[in-house]
């Protein structure tokens, strides 16, 4: 297990961060509506996520846990700051790489790692595996394995909650390979022309699979071209930042809360603007990295271990460790306490997942149908939700 | 009973049940202000207002794919496909998510949405505009498939499909739209009992027809013809007039693909001992080759002769009119093939 | 049949255009490119499809005609201007409004009828029909009936006299409502990544059946942002007047069939720009209109007579006839003499489709594979490709 | 005899046609320069370069349909599906493009393309991904559908593909790609006669396999096993293991659904009087269904008992390892048809 890249006291001297990203993180202003206690929570997200995937890596490398499994770390910024700007009932949904913003949106890490054990415990039953975790009690609507296909299920949702004239926001997470798919562009247009509560979460790692998104994306360098070609706010921010990450999804998520359907209105000609509408659906480029490779079985030969080196130099978790004890908010101390927390619980969801009962043949033919016929059978809630609130 | 006509039966169906579920919305091209382009949904807008009844883009794989997600939040999206011979641009929406999701995600999220529009050939459309689908896509688990024949079963079975949890795949027909009032031949001589037309408003405006109950459209005692769609017309005039030869036909209307009522089929097939199986759609793993495999494997020893199935030709679909028409299954084709399996009777 | 759109000398006191269109059309500096042949030839192609549809009507109505069939009434000087600008071998492709293009590009009216009424004299042997006209020897790779299915084929035969090293042009013609389907996209990003010798045209009337474009599209008074979306280079002209658009397609093919792509260089990471490259593909929004409805059982409730009536006072014959009147280029006798020799043209093709042979049953079978098995056997080529050179 | 990976006969079959057309090209999703996801491509952007081996980007529509264009042109593409399973999102252009050009046009343009990747399920991949496109897709007229077993025919069947003419949906396995130098048990008992390994190039470097032409994988004389692609080597499994008991199967590899060469099944038939169809995709309206149509219809009077039907479960993939095993035909499931459909023998 590599866990340089997180800093901690006893290794202090190789974790410090380079002056470049120093500076950056100065001049970050801790948001005003950030208390310090929000900081600490972050942080401890960040770190649970970091933790837990080094956990997986581990398990998958046991060939505890098979299939496809692409690993969030570097990313946690992105999944941790947006959801922090999130009211507790916002749907989120995205891709395959969903280990982050499922434990970001409150998932117990316990359900994850059963899931990818293949458990009947894990949060999907062990039917989903890493790419499909689900999370109904925490509007999580799950991760998706087909490239872009989760960007129209996001204007669905956001078009659920409008039509029921909730006030909620729908993230999409996308990768930077989903921009080239057809079902991103249909999605984007439709949430532009009904001026759906959505924002579209690029996931900007640089990278689909080996491809370098200049080669496989037209404009990769002028994102912001991609939005105004559906009128809608575009905005970016840096996906190693986490405070940078909230502040911008924070402002964005506020103005895209009051999304109102002008096309409700019955012979309602729209028209557009570039800038798109200060209320209404945006397409966010969170500029990220991922350290580890596409997936578990990904040689890495399209990088330089040196490209990989100077990212890991702008740790997210290593920066705000480093702005909470530069203002006093927290300590070396508790910092390591929080991280000897983050580990016993991974280490913890392992110990359950390998605990828990396989999934049992029954389940094979269960949850096909909700009303089921022949050989089918009704499914239980996934232990996750036993005894949970789920607003029904 | 009423003469209601096929589409009108569908809109009825729709409209009944979003006057009492707001969750309900119709969601397609032309639907609202166009009023349908086959006039399934003429006036809906005016009912229901554009919130409800809702103009979309030609994005089926976007619109298709909202369906998706907006009935995991919990609405009951019905889609409608112009025709389904267009809704392969958004096939991995409804192929690869509507019917899996539920599984995928250890029960959590269901879809109950409803898929619907027309189906197979319209009328000299050529080859990309008039296919069937139901071959392909009743092959997926996950997924429930209805191909209703009148414009009762057009209603009873959209009702049933608007409430089901479950995603619904409902094979309507262009040439079939009009049935009911269009003076075309209607069968009530063999679909009495209700068979055809919905009952009265008065009657009972709520009847629903359940999913997986094959329907005995007409009784007999010589050959089971098992078919569904607009197929079912072309048997009963098939029956019709091997009557006058002395030749007794059950025609057996599947109704839904998936759940199949095998049952159904398989004690007519052991009452007549003959069996001819009619489908609109290409011949090679079609619905018809399933059926015939499953009442070889159940009336092995009931069967007096082996199974004739009555398909669309194993061609693409030409434009030519005399040509379409002999490509697609039609009342003489059954004919040929009732006498050819019942030569021994 | 309604021929009041078009001037005739026995109606020409109700034909004489708007002065608005006349200050236009006199702005028109007639393209130097442009000899008096090659302008009285764009106005026969016009007339010749004017006519040719105003038959195809009749014989709709008269049920000699059967399935979806889409008038191209009003946007005569599309395919006219366009094809007059292209090299005889460079492809076509395009939606299933094909009439107009097709015989543009040389299609003899007689098989473009015949394939409408069924015969097997028709170009597509009766199988196609009028939304699957087909014309190898004139390198018209068919109208597609599935909105926005071509774009993908116009990037592949881009891409194929690309990889032949060849120097052509592909001009793939899209109607506004296809614009919304994921297929577009992609192949436009094909095409921008690969620098691809492609025009996607667009033949911009405002609606896709019903639905005004405003309502489906977002962005649709803003077109440039599409193309930039690609780093695509943007051009407009006004389909209603055929020397604006000859003169704009000259201008953008040219700059088009040079296009080389970057990335047969091994290694190249290309970068972008929003105005896109002089030597690669573009994105030509033509706005042009129908006269006629959607498809012949189209109600039309969804716009006012007068908006049609407007657009028809612009009518691109006309303009084109008194142009080349007021410049000498010829007389209202000659003109006279065009419009009878395109409707008896209309009528030959006509009588020919009627007393051609019916598709014969064999034909079913044929033409499914080139290759066949079992059932199925070769087909012969269409009457009209008979002993043509089609460069094999 | 070689010993050759089935990923390396692709990629040698590739490459040998590579060399002598230009006109052919490879396209995909990381065939260049990550040198295939599943390695199939290896070192072949050296070779060719960078005009020749092309990564596109996540395109399928578009890349699917551009190769259908460049098919049209003249050229002869070979677009890699990463996964089968996700050649939805491109349905429209693989099945309503490719199969029906040469027919729309009057026989003017055909689609000499070759579509191949890996089909069914890798492994604990999810229900998205785990699936098989041959039921589907083999029901349409107008394309060829292949799928091999050995590299042998992976290799002499591909090459076939890249000159064929018309569409070729080529359906590979993410399983097999390592059999033949991974130690996976190897049937060359069975296969004797160059049935597993391509000749050794000295041999013949230009064989090719025709397609429409099943192959006996092994001659027995009790009873019949239809099957292609991985489950053959379940097949052969269970045979090796019923030969114990004392039945002697004989296992035949379609190799081509479409075309599918049915006189030698239907000759198999009558010499065994017993038939179990094996088929990795979902069972309703499959190619098993098909098959066992085709046989009841052609050897109704020569079978001494039904068919059985070995297929996938109907169920989503499960991503869980043991579940997937249980979902999928298996040599278990396999032996004990064979003993169900003998056991009046
Ligand atoms: C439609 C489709 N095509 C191909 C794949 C295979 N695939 C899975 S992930 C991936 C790369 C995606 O990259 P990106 O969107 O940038 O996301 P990241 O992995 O960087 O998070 C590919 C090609 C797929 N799952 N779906
Ligand atoms: C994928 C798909 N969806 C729907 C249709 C039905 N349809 C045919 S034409 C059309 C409108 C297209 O309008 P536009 O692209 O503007 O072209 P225009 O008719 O104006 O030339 C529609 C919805 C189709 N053919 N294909
Ligand atoms: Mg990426
Ligand atoms: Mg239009």
């Amino acid at each position: 297990m590599n866990e340089a890249t997180l800093l901690l006291s006893k290794k202090s001297e190789k974790t410090f961060m380079s002056s470049a990203a120093q500076d950056k993180a100065q001049a970050n202003q801790i948001a005003p509506e950030l208390s310090n206690d929000k900081l600490i929570d972050m942080l401890k997200s960040m770190m649970q996520i970091r933790r837990f995937e080094e956990r997986t890596m581990q398990s998958y490398m046991q060939q505890k846990i098979g299939g496809f499994c692409h690993i969030y770390i570097g990313q946690e910024a992105v999944a941790v700051g947006s959801i922090s700007a999130l009211k507790s009932d916002d749907p989120i949904v995205g891709a395959y790489r969903d280990h982050g913003f499922a434990l970001a949106r409150g998932m117990d890490p316990k359900y994850a790692m059963a899931e990818m054990f293949g458990k009947v415990t894990g949060c999907s039953k062990g039917k989903g595996g890493s790419m499909h975790f689900f999370d109904k009690e925490h509007h999580m609507y799950g991760g998706h394995a087909i490239v872009g296909g989760q960007c129209p299920l996001g204007t669905g949702l956001a078009f659920a909650s409008q039509y029921e004239k909730k006030d909620n926001v729908t993230l999409c997470y996308l990768g930077d390979g989903a921009v080239n798919q057809g079902a991103f562009h249909e999605a984007m247009n439709l949430a532009a022309i009904w001026n759906l509560p959505i924002i579209f979460v690029l996931e900007n790692n640089s990278y689909s699979m080996g491809t370098h998104i200049n080669r496989g994306t037209a404009m990769a360098n002028d994102l912001r071209a991609k939005a105004e070609a559906y009128g809608m706010r575009y905005a970016e921010c840096d996906g190693l930042d986490v405070l940078d990450v909230y502040t911008t999804f924070k402002r964005e998520v506020d103005k895209t809360r009051n999304a109102k359907n002008p096309q409700w209105e019955r012979g309602m000609i729209p028209s557009y603007k570039r800038e798109g509408e200060a209320n209404g659906p945006c397409f966010m480029n969170v500029k990220t990295y991922r350290y580890k490779g596409h997936s578990m079985s990904d040689p890495q030969k399209y990088r330089a271990k040196e490209e990989v080196e100077a990212k890991q130099e702008l740790d997210p978790i290593n920066r705000l460790v480093n702005l909470l004890i530069e203002k006093n908010i927290s300590t070396q101390d508790q910092i390591d306490e929080f991280d000897k927390a983050a580990k016993a619980e991974a280490q913890a969801a392992v110990k359950y997942a390998n605990e828990s009962p396989d999934m049992p043949q029954e389940e094979l033919f269960t949850d096909i149908y909700v009303n089921p016929y022949g050989p089918y059978k009704k499914g239980e809630l996934p232990e996750m939700l036993k005894g949970k609130d789920l607003g029904e | 009973m009423r003469n209601v006509q096929y589409r009108e039966a569908l809109r009825e169906a729709m409209q009944e049940e979003m006057r009492t579920d707001d969750r309900i919305f119709l969601m397609g091209e032309e639907v609202a202000e166009y009023n349908g382009a086959y006039k399934v949904s003429q006036g809906m807008v005016e009912e229901f207002g554009a919130r409800r009844i809702i103009d979309s883009p030609i994005s089926e794989t976007g619109f298709a794919g909202l369906g998706v997600g907006a009935a995991m939040y919990g609405l009951r999206p019905i889609i409608e496909f112009m025709s389904w011979s267009f809704c392969l641009v958004a096939a991995d929406q409804i192929i690869n998510n509507a019917p899996k999701m539920l599984y995928m995600s250890g029960g959590q999220f269901g879809c109950p949405a409803v898929f619907r529009g027309n189906n197979g050939a319209g009328g000299q459309l050529g080859s990309t505009h008039s296919w069937c689908v139901e071959s392909m896509f009743s092959s997926v688990p996950g997924l429930k498939l209805a191909v209703p024949s009148t414009p009762r079963d057009a209603k009873g079975m959209l009702k049933a499909a608007i409430r089901d949890e479950d995603p619904v795949f409902y094979l309507e027909s262009e040439r079939m739209l009009g049935m009911g009032a269009r003076g075309d031949k209607d069968f009530s001589r063999y679909l009495a009992n209700g068979k055809w037309a919905p009952p009265t408003f008065e009657e009972d405006d709520n009847f629903v027809i359940d999913f997986g109950k094959a329907d005995i459209k007409k009784a007999g005692a010589d050959c089971t013809i098992v078919t569904a769609g607009r197929p079912v017309h072309f048997a009963l005039e098939a029956a019709e007039q091997l009557e006058k030869e002395g030749i007794d036909i059950e025609v057996i209307d599947v109704r839904t693909y998936r759940p199949l009522d095998i049952e159904t089929i398989v004690n007519s097939v052991r009452k007549t001992n003959y069996c001819v199986v009619v489908d609109q759609s290409w011949p090679f793993a079609s619905v018809a080759s399933e059926i015939a495999s499953q009442v070889y494997e159940r009336c092995f020893d009931d069967l007096d002769n082996s199974i004739i199935r009555v398909n669309n030709d194993d061609v693409p679909a030409p434009y030519n009119r005399t040509m379409e028409q002999e490509m697609l299954p039609n009342a003489r084709k059954i004919i040929e093939a009732v006498r050819n399996v019942t030569y021994n009777a």
